[in-house]
């Protein structure tokens, strides 16, 4: 497996008759993503881009031994989806819907933790593992295989991030959305040792934002545990203090959260910090020269 | 974030069981000096600026009165007054209580953790961000359980009671939770917490609701934010809009690559004033719509830079050329573009069609945004 | 356990908001009549004995009535009537609704999952062991999380609900979850729910609460279950107490010990009349207590076993010999004593002082027991 | 590790200074527990039987290293205690507590399985490894050090059983008293492989009692995956169906929950069965004899 998904993936799209999941469980399909089956409450029997149709996550992994769930399902229903999907015996979960209230995130993460049950997003771009697996919305066209992980907590700068790498020639073992939510179900904390784990990733770009406090955390993991390189990008730099920008949520506090605090917490700890997103192909190409890999 | 006045917060706590003072709203000098001499509120009173901005002890907005006449010119004076573009419109008259000591509680979230957390103070009263972290105490609370026994010590610890208040804080420290929890809040705040006799009272009350869960409580969505005018059309329309003090509007979509594109503005010496985040979408409608906004705010130049996934290149260049149609001629500007990602080859075509070249290298289009924006009329259109 | 008799079941489910129908308690038959006489419930009504006894209907404990006089008959018909020894002393009386289809609905523990498990049926009206496991729907339920989407649209299906009734189902399962998890209670059951136009309500109401959670509701303790008069007593002084068919009493200390005691005793013949738990005290004043309370029920003799733990050896032996001076000799009954574990010497020779030996083999205390109960008259005490 | 305890258990008593929590502290150290701390609120600072009392468990975790806990603390009060040990790190507690209501002993059981803490009881004698550790209010006297594996819903019953063992010569590996509440935090179930997997333990005397089915569960674990042999005596054959024996709570439902349905079961599995309490013994011997064992 290539830190969360692999050729063995089977998706289930919870709320694939809606638009944007018809619209990705063809992109997914694309990708080359093994996307199994689909769940409408009531539209069960119908089939969308040839992926069959159930009314309940149950039924659709009874049929098809779906193992990831990948969830469109409109905000004030996902909490009750992501339950479903669990009580199925779903581990993993991206979250693509947005607006979710976290407090119905707080009891989403903590049933998904009792059960043993991991969430991506709320309001992510998801998982691609290019050649393998996608779970989730990246654009197709930005990937290409590699050996370079990527995590963030955009989605947009994301594409623009790996669609660069990818110009450069450099190819991308994982790239990982998280979501920029407050409560998110994996964090830079959660999925660092993902790809310290993974022996197909030689090096990975963070790209974080202002806001929040999860750069600084990535900073602690990575100088007590991360072994691998770390090329890190933080947006939001020269952004008014105070003002949200958009789902960002800037609530800087105590001199946390702010990007000199988070820039200063990774480089402390020993990642190479990239100033614009458009510095950071370069750099990876040079550390990967360093290690002999390119 | 749907920030409540103290006296909305107030309502709510009155709803949850937590004691507040008893107090009224009015929204003039005389209805003011009524209110007193019919005994709504007994006297000494204190009449406070309902604002969401904070300082306003300090601006005067927050007096003390003894007589009707008092209090009425106390109103008047109160009434005037502005604080960061809000102007107060209502005051909360309330009797005047006899503390003897003044604390700190609240619930939010700790997203680290993913657990909602409590602070308490014994030093309540003053900006939180004032007091020491030795002084704080911070109890991370599980959503499934809520506050147990150990926690509530605690916290009777941290402020230091005893008695009467430390015996009412164990069901106050139960209501605030509840009402953090019911209504959705993303922060609770009573600051000051006061003992008052054998009990606690809360004297001010800082309500946010979170904006996401207003599908459970539609009466939030009625309630005005912080926003300016511009922001708050935006608002209704689903468009992040912030608006600042620079001369160029950037509309990008997704928050990172928003401020990702702020970060190289800045760079090469541009000033953002008006970002603009169309999020996900594959309406071109409103695009257009989000067009039409942007010229109202009268930028200089603006550089669109949109990375094509949920929100399709086409989409958007569709959206942009029919606003470019709209736009009166007093509010043009001139524009620098740059689309990537899915469906960028039609994207690309509809824009060259219309005259508006995109320039695919991140640096060299904020360069050229930048330069358009110096040669054109400070906060003026383009002729 | 609680055991509610219907009209108080039916008094939680309207505080939830689950629908009933609108009904009285009355308690007697003269009462039956006025009430329809004033319209106080629209007549056809019908009239159902308020016990806790189940077979109120085979037994014609549950009338039907269109007329006062009719109600008043039938009232002082099922006001004479016995269930199990429970006399019929309340009256619930309805008005009969025109139902469409009866179905069954409960929540209660899984003890196996630790998990509260809502139980649904389209087969409703009748005892829900009687229905074939294959026509039941059983979802176990997350305390944390209640129930979701998927789980309502279950039990919609198992139902075989569609439009109004299907709406009225997703309210009403999340009304009775909150009563089960807001009154502690071990069961809530709707047996039949029926579909009445559009709607759907609560034709009868189980509820029983859990004893160990009376502290938090305090109104339940106060109730009488379906307990004797000794077996009431007992509960009030915090022994458990059961009386059955045979002669022998036999005091133990735990449930286990209690029913393998009862195993012995029936294999050498033994017929066990009272049970008695002492549970676990170390206050001889509660022995002697519960010695007394079995005097009154004339075993013709007793066996006590008693393993010590809590319950110390010397705490009972000087329970019993308290106990035996205080006896009345009309009810006095022949004794055989077992005491083993903590402090079992001590125990033992106070026991031996009041010439009471004890028997620390098993199967030879309970075969002298046999013989002390088969030589003594039956249900009365020695001479 | 002896199933659960052993010398390195370190014992914090919560509810120490009332009259159970003394008392059994004592009989504890007399034991041989390595009883470390007490807690009471209010009370920090005063010792008990020798033992330092402190406010709150986490102080007394940080001052003592505690890993175990034995709550005393009254049942309205009891989730609270729980919580706070899980909170403050403690991953086994036995709760000898009675009369815990079950909706409150469902929230501590999620809670602690979410964090990786278990529960032994409430209302039970709790866990005797003989030789080595108590943490719970088994008496003493009955005990001594050998292979055979006891666990039991039952209390008294079980301290009969255990000394009917010692009468005979039959020492314990570990006593598992497991409470016969009807939410338990560790039922025949959970325990079994944990006798499975003890190098110390080569037989099992497994004591239920009628109502619920943990026994009958308990049979299919065995069937499924115990491979040692498991002697079994079920309590209250001969009990009127319908009434309830104490807190045994014989809610008998479907044919399951009797006697005849829980001796089945576990005959069926392969457990020899005891008719009488005082059969035990010899039918271990027995058995023992057959391993080679004695």
């Amino acid at each position: 497996m290539t830190v969360l998904v692999d050729a063995d993936t089977r998706v289930v799209v919870q709320g694939i008759t809606g638009h944007q999941g018809t619209v990705h469980t063809r992109q997914m399909k694309l990708f080359g993503s093994n996307v199994v089956a689909g769940t409408t409450p009531g539209k069960g029997g119908s089939t969308v881009e040839g992926v069959p149709v159930f009314d309940s996550v149950e039924e659709a992994v009874d049929r098809t031994s779906a193992n990831a769930s990948c969830i469109f399902v409109p905000a004030p229903y996902a909490r009750d989806a992501f339950i479903e999907a669990v009580d199925a015996g779903i581990r993993l979960a991206v979250i693509v819907t947005e607006h979710i209230p976290f407090h119905d995130m707080l009891s989403m993460y903590h049933y998904g933790r009792e059960r043993g049950a991991r969430i991506i997003g709320p309001n992510c771009p998801g998982i691609a593992a290019p050649g393998k697996s996608k779970v989730g919305i990246i654009p197709n066209v930005v990937f290409r295989p590699g050996r370079v992980g990527v995590v963030s907590r955009s989605g947009t700068l994301t594409y623009e991030i790996v669609s660069g790498l990818k110009e450069h020639g450099l190819g991308q073992s994982t790239c990982l959305g998280l979501g920029g939510d407050p409560v998110v179900g994996t964090s830079f904390v959660d999925a660092l040792p993902l790809f310290e784990a993974d022996p197909e990733t030689d090096i990975v770009v963070l790209v974080g934002e202002i806001g929040g406090t999860a750069e600084e955390d990535a900073a602690e993991e990575i100088r007590r545990n991360f072994t691998k390189p770390v090329v890190a990008y933080v947006a939001g730099r020269s952004a008014p203090p105070g003002k949200r920008m958009g789902h960002a949520g800037a609530i800087i506090a105590r001199g946390r959260g702010t990007a000199e605090s988070k820039l200063s917490a990774l480089k402390g700890a020993g990642a190479e910090i990239a100033r614009f997103p458009y510095e950071i192909p370069d750099m990876v190409a040079t550390r990967l020269a360093r290690l002999g890999r390119r | 974030m749907v920030k409540l006045a103290e006296w909305r917060g107030k309502e709510i706590f009155q709803k949850y069981g937590i004691p507040t003072p008893n107090g009224r709203v009015v929204r003039s000098a005389p209805e003011a000096g009524a209110l007193l001499r019919n005994g709504g509120v007994p006297l000494p009173c204190v009449i406070k600026a309902q604002v969401l901005a904070g300082g306003r002890g300090k601006g005067g907005a927050v007096r003390f009165a003894s007589a009707p006449e008092e209090a009425e010119a106390a109103a008047s004076a109160i009434l005037g007054l502005e604080f960061q573009g809000e102007k107060v419109r209502e005051l909360l008259i309330e009797p005047k209580l006899a503390l003897a000591k003044e604390l700190y509680l609240s619930i939010t979230l700790d997203r680290s953790r993913r657990l909602p957390v409590l602070i308490a103070s014994s030093q309540g009263g003053v900006e939180i961000e004032a007091v020491a972290e030795s002084a704080l105490v911070r109890l991370p609370l599980h959503p499934f359980v809520g506050l147990v026994g150990y926690e509530k010590r605690k916290v009777v610890r941290a402020l230091g009671l005893s008695g009467g208040p430390a015996k009412a804080l164990d069901g106050l420290v139960d209501r605030l939770w509840a009402a953090f929890e019911s209504e959705d809040a993303e922060l609770v705040e009573i600051n000051p917490l006061a003992v008052v006799g054998d009990g606690l009272v809360a004297l001010d009350a800082k309500v946010i609701i979170e904006d996401d869960a207003t599908f459970r409580h539609p009466q939030y969505a009625e309630i005005r934010d912080d926003r300016t005018p511009l922001e708050e059309i935006a608002r209704e329309k689903g468009i992040a809009f912030v608006q600042l003090d620079g001369n160029i509007g950037v509309i990008a979509n997704g928050a990172g690559l928003t401020m990702a594109t702020l970060d190289v503005l800045a760079e090469f010496g541009g000033r953002p004033g008006i970002f603009l985040d169309l999020g996900g979408t594959d309406d071109p409608a409103k695009v257009t719509e989000a067009f039409l906004l942007m010229a109202k705010a009268r930028p200089s130049a603006v550089f669109l830079n949109i990375f094509g996934g949920v929100t399709r290149c086409d989409t958007v260049a569709k959206g942009l050329v029919e606003a470019m149609k709209q736009v009166p001629p007093s509010e043009r500007f001139p524009l620098v573009a740059r689309i990537r990602g899915n469906n960028e080859a039609e994207g690309t075509a509809i824009l060259r069609e219309a005259g508006i070249p995109s320039v695919p290298d991140l640096k060299e289009s904020v360069q050229a945004a930048v330069r358009a924006a110096d040669g054109a009329a400070p906060g003026g259109g383009r002729p």
